[in-house]
């Protein structure tokens, strides 16, 4: 293991289980800053995995078929934001109910169009590219560093960058904050509380698709029944576990794929004899102690700070 | 083994009945998870749907999906429905729920994939010697990776294995594929690791990247579902190799898929079936399916012939035909 | 003088049948300060939510600058340059006070917003209207005054020449609501048109021009200030007399019940001293009112003795018991009674009923039940008996507390907190916001509550309230206690006050005691 | 008399919300199906008239009325847990080791016995979540979740490892259990179990948990709003260990009952996603235990309809679930509700604005 860190084979391991699970979490960020918990990102990442890929192999386009993605998860969010903000339909239920539509809409779909249930593995596939800066490239640390990875996980890093600005710089994200920390301020000042609710599901649907995207057409070139396993919701939880904010989600993404990337090169290990039960625990014991230590840290500097004066 | 030629395996009512033409066989295969899994289930339904083409029976595939809660109700519902001559089911989880059912409903005709049930008079089973095939499978893997003429083998002589879940039958396939690579080399090591689910195609590519790179593995067996297509696109990328499961995926990566290990759910309900149609199928015992009843075995299709060097089949038919004999025994 | 608004027979009918407005006509005219008042609940918020687009009437026209107009959002009421202050903050708390105010109409550079420009311009308005407040802090860390020059601020920030003001004054110091007057005032000379709504009758008398009454959702009348009085204005709101000024009879002190000694503490986020060295006694059977203006220890003076806050130096004995370490409940048990300064959320569980809210903490006591359960019986009955004896007007026990209107909000605190006859009554700001008629029934209640043998430590930012009830007045200033007197005909109001501004201290202030 | 007439306005919306998601449930079928009566029989109809179907139905709310339970009790104490799931297996697990291992024991010590030790198992996994949030303010959300893979994970660990029956074949579970914890149906030839009794049970014992003892009246409060309970003097902190310790006892019978009822003996990955209905469950009943039973009817209902009519029918399973999707966003429409309601309520109050 201390080999492959030292060779950074282990850096680019992690940089590629990243991006689903960071764009899933900025997805879940936009959506929750404007006041709408997004429990759906799951199913939004399920129908834009499929979408992106079987668009883009019919077009031959990974551009075209990244874009049908994002499409696809906005018009799901679409019909999530009619039926929370238009119906009132609790937000959560609203969510779990998008899970399951797009865990079944996309096998329908899939056993319609291409007759399986299963998967779906186009015969020439497009694929999201990796980027290989020249020069760089051939630099020996600094090249394994920046070149060769996928531009999904230079999207996923310029994604922090546009939420951070997003909701620190420009009048949308003050709007969309405000809507979520006091919607009755916002429409006392003639803001649109509903209209900027839509937006941030449509953020949602944004980001959880190229996140889907990713899954389908960048990390493998298929589309499988159920391949998100619950990355959505571990979006969720990193979107709290990152303080709602996009630095924080980066960190905390970060984590979660380092501890992923852990658990892959457990798994590997010759003989190795720990039960991969026991293996597969390791992303979420790692959380939850680092939130348990963070959490009593902190609770410990409050009561220091009350002490102390 | 008892492959019932003999036509006194005759019994039940209804048989007589489907000799003429004019009600066609109804047949209901209840799948206790979905389709789509690259293994039993669709192998399974695959038999069925050559049921339907073949000889005109109407079909019902029901899938009872993931939540264990409904399997019995499931199943329950199809038998108490009456409108099935045979019911097809399959895998361990379901067995006591058929013997069960089969007591209450003695009119009614099951046919039972993957575990021996033995002793009911309306109950065909149909086991597969998989181990025997995974063995198989590790023998070649070992050839492979120790074969000089193909591209992608290393000197190195480790071979990987990839499962889906750690549960026994999963770990069935692993150790047969061990034994058979021992057999070929003592020194060769195996490296395994499994996804944590049938569905999670992009772990199963990592897990296969993984083991290519770092631990300079150059074949691997995947009985993983989904996960081992994700590991095909790894070895494709590679340029290394990698061994099918359950039903032929050579075709899933011409080249890099040598070959796959076979369990012929889908054959051997056909082959059933269409035994009961013509009188001869006997119930109240199982059968295990091995090589020579096409049960399980490799996949040798144009693909194989045409990527996989000639000393290497040779001694897999070698092989083939000593676990067929007895020659081998598997622990 | 032209109407420059016009409402006409307004109904409104919320959508859980309340008929808030009942054919309201009301009018403003250009330049004037127009008080509504009414008591609690006759719709003057509603009204006001409807002409700010807020809420759309059920019924009625809107006529301004004699054109008649639809308002459907905030957005219409901002372009006819109307603006509103309601009556319950309308702030994001995690933004700076600049933030708040270019909320929805921020400056940009580019795509991006200009916080630069939205300081400056801020910091302009600031000057200009000399509404101080620092333009870069966070709104959540300021005081409730600051808070309200804020929202003004983002009223004129949009360039509103009618401005609403619901109850702007009910959290306000005496001091700030002066300021506040002579900004309006200010405004007004400029061209601006003010509507104000306010439960205190002085305000009305002393800043309006005219004033409307409303009752039940209805128009009673519209008066002239120059031409009545504050009798006739409660009379008209309430429907009968109301006594201005609380009847009480002198304070017959007895034991010693609250003890405090050279008690400290300090903030526990800045760590500056909050409390210093504060030291009084409340005996059974008088009303010690602690005056001061807000933010100089009261609220940490109070959450020291009822348990809220710990950490502090200094010893607090009830019936000579130190309170410290003691929990809440405990407190709570020995007999002390606590209205909370804030009814909305610490005082009130709004979307918990009517009978709940008055069961707080005596839930376990054997009338509610035995053993584990709760007596649904008993729990209703109790209700109704408090409903019937304050007055609390509610649909039934099972209404939720939330869709009463703050003055009956209030009693329940009120009842729930007399009725289990408190040894010692913490008040604190117990009538704020609360219309005349209750306000009057609010203190006939502690003073009745006194005679029967209560310490009450009352805390006021309303010095006639003060003055009115308290046997003895203590100041804080600065965490200080800078005057214990006794509350004789000659104390003054000014006198207090220079002690309230840290201009005067009481040197005798032990002798006193 | 005030109360009544809301519960009568309630109902009077769940019916037309009821009415709007089946017209949307026939209209999706005639696009998709070429026998669409015959679907609609076997989605709607049968699983009520059919004695098998209406019993398995009952039989399939066991676990939901339970999950939903769990949840309905730390919403209504403001917890936001969805931990439901994890709780759900590790009481599965240790009422199993009970109900397998424990041996000579009559049905009446043996069934509480194994339901001491589901509630045990589950109560303690969710005191974890529930100290980290009480002391520490550690989200529960985050927790909850981690902590529902960390007791799945364990549980197939043990399954696997240390608690297989050799007799499992291709996927683990213990050993059936004892005779005498096993759940029997309550009348023969009608598949409900005595589980189902035991749900009824749960939700009336919840139902006065909540509303009719202190330790509810604290619980509700807590949730309503904590400010105002910790200046009645209600402890904050235990309300919220609390809270989630009765959850996880209830998701832990839950698991409990699937064990010595439907399935007989403790699975590999037995549930998939139980707890997590749960949720909807109660959210769909408004965290009400009474309401629970209700909505814990309706989504089995569903869940048995949709096999039914993939049974039944030409409409292929991820329609099914498509259908059942709608139906819980059309019912769980408040929107709905409050147009119904609303059209009362104006209709009143304008008729007395004009006289
Ligand atoms: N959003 C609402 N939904 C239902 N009823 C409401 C709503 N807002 C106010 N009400 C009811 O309408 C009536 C009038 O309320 P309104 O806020 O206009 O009173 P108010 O005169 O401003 O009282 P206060 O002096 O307490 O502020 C009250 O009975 C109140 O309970
Ligand atoms: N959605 C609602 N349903 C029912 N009543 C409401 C609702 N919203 C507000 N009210 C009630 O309407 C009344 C008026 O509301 P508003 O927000 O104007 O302040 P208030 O509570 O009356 O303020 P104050 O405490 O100063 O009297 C309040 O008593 C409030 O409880
Ligand atoms: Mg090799
Ligand atoms: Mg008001």
């Amino acid at each position: 293991m201390w080999e492959q860190i030292v060779n950074l084979s282990f850096f680019a391991v992690l940089l590629r289980l990243l991006p689903p699970i960071l764009l899933g979490a900025l997805g879940g960020l936009l959506t929750d800053r404007g006041g709408v918990i997004n429990i759906g990102i799951e199913g939004l990442m399920l129908v834009s995995a499929f979408t992106s890929i079987s668009v883009g192999s019919a077009s031959g386009s990974w551009v075209a078929g990244v874009l049908a993605g994002m499409l696809a998860s906005v018009l799901v969010s679409l019909l999530m934001a009619f039926f929370t903000l238009q119906m009132k339909v609790d937000v959560i239920v609203a969510g779990f109910a998008v899970n399951i539509f797009g865990g079944a809409a996309t096998v329908l779909l899939m056993s319609i169009l291409y007759h399986s249930h299963g998967q779906y593995m186009p015969a020439d596939p497009v694929r999201i590219p990796n980027v290989v800066i020249p020069f760089i490239e051939d630099i020996p640390v600094l090249g394994q560093l920046l070149s060769g990875h996928n531009v999904m996980v230079w999207l996923s890093f310029l994604a922090v960058l546009f939420c951070y600005v997003l909701l620190n710089h420009t009048p949308y994200g003050f709007h969309l904050r405000a809507v979520g920390e006091e919607p009755s301020a916002a429409r006392s000042l003639g803001i649109d509380v509903q209209r900027i609710q839509y937006s941030a599901l449509i953020w949602g649907g944004v980001f959880s698709g190229l996140a889907g995207a990713y899954l389908s057409t960048g990390m493998t070139s298929m589309f499988v029944r159920e391949m998100t396993a619950g990355t959505g919701f571990l979006a969720l939880a990193v979107v709290i576990f990152g303080n709602k904010n996009p630095v924080g989600i980066l960190f905390g993404s970060l984590l979660f794929a380092l501890a992923q990337t852990l658990v892959n090169t457990v798994e590997t290990t010759p003989d190795n004899k720990v039960p991969s039960q026991l293996i597969a625990m390791i992303p979420y014991i790692v959380t939850v102690a680092v939130l348990s230590v963070y959490a009593v840290r902190k609770a410990s500097t409050r009561r220091r700070k009350a002490a102390a004066v | 083994a008892g492959c019932g030629s003999n036509k006194s395996g005759q019994s039940g009512s209804s048989q007589t009945d489907i000799g003429g033409s004019e009600a066609p066989l109804s047949v209901g295969l209840y799948i206790n998870g979905n389709l789509g899994d690259q293994g039993f289930f669709d192998s399974a339904n695959a038999g069925v749907q050559r049921m339907d083409k073949e000889f005109g029976a109407k079909i019902k595939v029901v899938e009872g999906g993931s939540n264990q809660t409904d399997w019995a109700v499931g199943l329950e519902s199809m038998v108490s429905s009456g409108k099935y001559d045979i019911v097809i089911a399959g895998t361990s989880q379901m067995s006591d729920i058929t013997i069960n059912l089969a007591k209450r409903y003695p009119n009614q005709k099951f046919i039972f994939f993957d575990v021996a049930i033995e002793g009911l008079p309306n109950v065909y089973s149909v086991i597969y010697d998989q181990k025997e095939g995974s063995f198989l499978a590790g023998a070649f893997a070992a050839l492979v990776t120790k074969s000089t003429e193909l591209k992608g083998s290393n000197p190195d002589k480790t071979i990987g294995f990839i499962g889906g879940m750690d549960i026994p039958i999963i770990n069935e396939f692993r150790s047969g594929y061990e034994q058979g690579a021992q057999y070929i080399d003592r020194d060769i090591k195996v490296i395994s690791s499994f996804v944590g689910s049938f569905s999670d195609a992009p772990k199963g590519k990592e897990l296969g990247l993984a083991q290519f790179k770092q631990q300079k593995v150059d074949v691997i067996f995947a009985a993983a579902g989904a996960g081992g297509l994700g590991m095909f696109e790894a070895a494709k990328e590679l340029g290394t190799y990698a061994i099918g499961c359950n039903v032929n995926q050579n075709e899933v990566q011409p080249g890099t898929v040598l070959t796959s290990m076979l369990k012929n759910v889908s054959d051997s309900l056909f082959r059933a079936v269409d035994r009961y149609k013509k009188g001869e199928l006997q119930f109240g015992v199982s059968e295990q399916l091995g090589f020579a009843e096409g049960g399980v075995g490799l996949a040798k299709d144009d693909l194989y012939s045409k990527n996989v060097p000639q000393t290497i089949r040779d001694q897999v038919e070698e092989i083939q035909k000593k676990l067929e004999s007895g020659e081998i025994t598997l622990k | 003088m032209s109407d420059l608004l016009e409402m006409r027979n307004i109904h409104k009918v919320y959508s859980n049948g309340t008929r808030a407005n009942r054919g309201v006509s009301f009018s403003v005219r250009h330049g004037e300060i127009h008080a509504l008042v009414g008591e609690n609940g006759a719709g003057k918020s509603t009204l006001m939510k409807i002409l700010f687009g807020l809420e759309t009437p059920s019924e009625g026209e809107i006529f301004y600058k004699g054109e008649k107009i639809e308002m459907r959002t905030p957005k219409d009421a901002i372009r006819y340059e109307i603006g509103m202050v309601h009556q319950h903050f309308m702030l994001v708390p995690s933004f700076t006070v600049a933030q708040n105010i270019v909320l929805g109409s921020e400056p940009r550079k580019g795509a991006l917003s200009d916080h630069k420009a939205a300081l400056l311009e801020t910091d302009r308005l600031i000057r200009e209207y000399g509404l101080k407040v620092d333009s870069s802090a966070t709104v959540a860390r300021l005081s409730v005054g600051l808070k309200q020059r804020v929202e003004i601020l983002k009223v004129l920030y949009r360039g509103a020449r009618l401005i609403i003001l619901d109850e702007p004054t009910a959290v306000l110091t005496p001091q700030e609501t002066d300021e506040l007057f002579h900004s309006l005032r200010k405004l007004v000379d400029t061209g601006y048109t003010i509507i104000f709504i306010t439960h205190k009758l002085n305000e009305v008398m002393s800043i309006s021009d005219r004033i409307t009454v409303l009752r039940a959702g209805q128009t009673v009348t519209t008066l002239n200030t120059a031409k009545t009085n504050k009798e006739e204005i409660s009379r008209l709101m309430v429907g009968r007399e109301v006594l201005l000024r609380v009847q009480k009879t002198p304070a017959r002190a007895k034991e010693t019940v609250l003890r405090i000694n050279g008690l400290s503490d300090e903030d526990s986020y800045s760590g500056q001293p909050v409390l210093r060295n504060v030291s009084l006694e409340v005996k059974s059977g008088e009303i010690l009112g602690i005056a001061g203006v807000e933010g100089n220890g009261q609220t940490e003076l109070i959450e020291a003795i009822t348990g809220f806050g710990k950490g502090y130096r200094g010893s607090i004995l009830f019936q000579d018991k130190p309170l410290a370490g003691e929990s809440i409940r405990a407190i709570r048990a020995m007999g002390i009674g606590h209205i909370p300064e804030d009814r909305q959320t610490r005082g009130a569980c709004l979307t918990a009923s009517v009978k709940e809210n008055l069961i707080l903490d005596q839930y376990r006591e054997k009338a509610f039940g035995r053993i584990w359960f709760l007596n649904e019986r008993q729990i209703r009955r109790h209700a109704r008996e408090l409903i019937e004896r304050f007055d609390i007007r509610t649909e039934s026990e099972d209404t939720p507390a939330g869709s009463l209107s703050g003055g009956n909000i209030q009693k329940i605190v009120v009842a729930r907190e007399l009725h289990k006859k408190p040894k010692l009554l913490i008040a604190a700001q117990p009538t704020r916001g609360v219309d005349i008629g209750s306000i009057e029934f609010i203190h006939k209640e502690i003073v009745r509550a006194r005679d029967e043998g209560a310490a009450v430590l009352l805390v006021s930012a309303e010095l006639t309230e003060i003055m009115s009830l308290s046997d003895r007045i203590g100041v804080l200033y600065n965490g200080e206690l800078t005057a214990l007197l006794n509350n004789t005909d000659d104390l003054t109001e000014e006198e207090i006050g220079y002690y309230m501004l840290g201009v005067k201290k009481d040197e005798r202030k032990a002798v006193a005691t | 008399m005030r109360p009544r007439k809301a519960v009568f306005l309630d109902l009077f919306g769940l019916a037309g919300a009821v009415a709007a998601s089946l017209v949307i449930g026939i209209i999706v079928i005639f696009c998709v199906s070429s026998e669409p009566l015959a679907a609609m029989n076997a989605f709607f109809v049968e699983p009520l008239t059919n004695a098998f179907n209406f019993g398995s139905i009952l039989n399939r709310m066991v676990p939901l009325v339970f999950t939903g339970l769990a949840i309905a009790v730390v919403f209504q104490s403001g917890v936001f847990s969805m931990g439901a799931e994890g709780q759900l297996y590790i009481g599965a697990l240790t009422g199993a080791v009970a109900a397998v291992y424990m041996k000579g024991l009559s049905a009446w010590m043996h069934i509480p016995l194994v339901l001491v030790c589901a509630i045990l198992g589950g109560g303690l996994f969710a005191f974890l979540p529930g100290i980290l949030k009480a002391r520490f303010k550690a989200d529960e959300i985050v927790s909850t979740l981690m902590f529902n893979y960390i007791g799945i994970f364990f549980v197939s660990y043990l399954l696997n490892n240390v608690i297989k029956d050799a007799n499992s074949g291709g996927f683990a579970r213990t050993p059936y259990v004892q005779d005498s914890a096993r759940l029997h149906q309550i009348v023969q030839g009608f598949p409900t179990l005595y589980s189902f009794v035991f749900a009824l049970a749960a939700a009336a014992v919840v139902y006065i948990l909540l509303f009719k003892t202190r330790t509810g009246y604290e619980l509700r409060l807590v949730g309503k709003n904590p400010l105002f309970a910790e200046y009645g003097g209600i402890h904050i902190r235990k309300a919220i260990v609390l809270s989630m310790v009765i959850s996880g006892a209830l998701a832990g019978l839950g698991g409990a009952m699937e064990v010595i009822g439907q399935q007989g003996a403790l699975n590999d990955h037995f549930s998939t996603g139980l707890g997590f209905d749960g949720i909807i469950i109660s959210l769909l009943a408004r965290n009400h235990p009474i309401g629970i039973l209700v909505s814990a009817f309706f989504y089995a209902y569903l869940t048995v309809g949709g096999q039914n009519m993939q049974a039944g029918s030409d409409v292929p399973r991820d329609l099914a679930v498509i259908i059942q999707s709608l139906l819980v966003l059309f019912v769980s429409s408040q929107a709905l509700f409050a147009y119904l309601n609303s059209r009362k309520a104006v209709r009143k109050g304008g008729a007395e604005v004009a006289s």
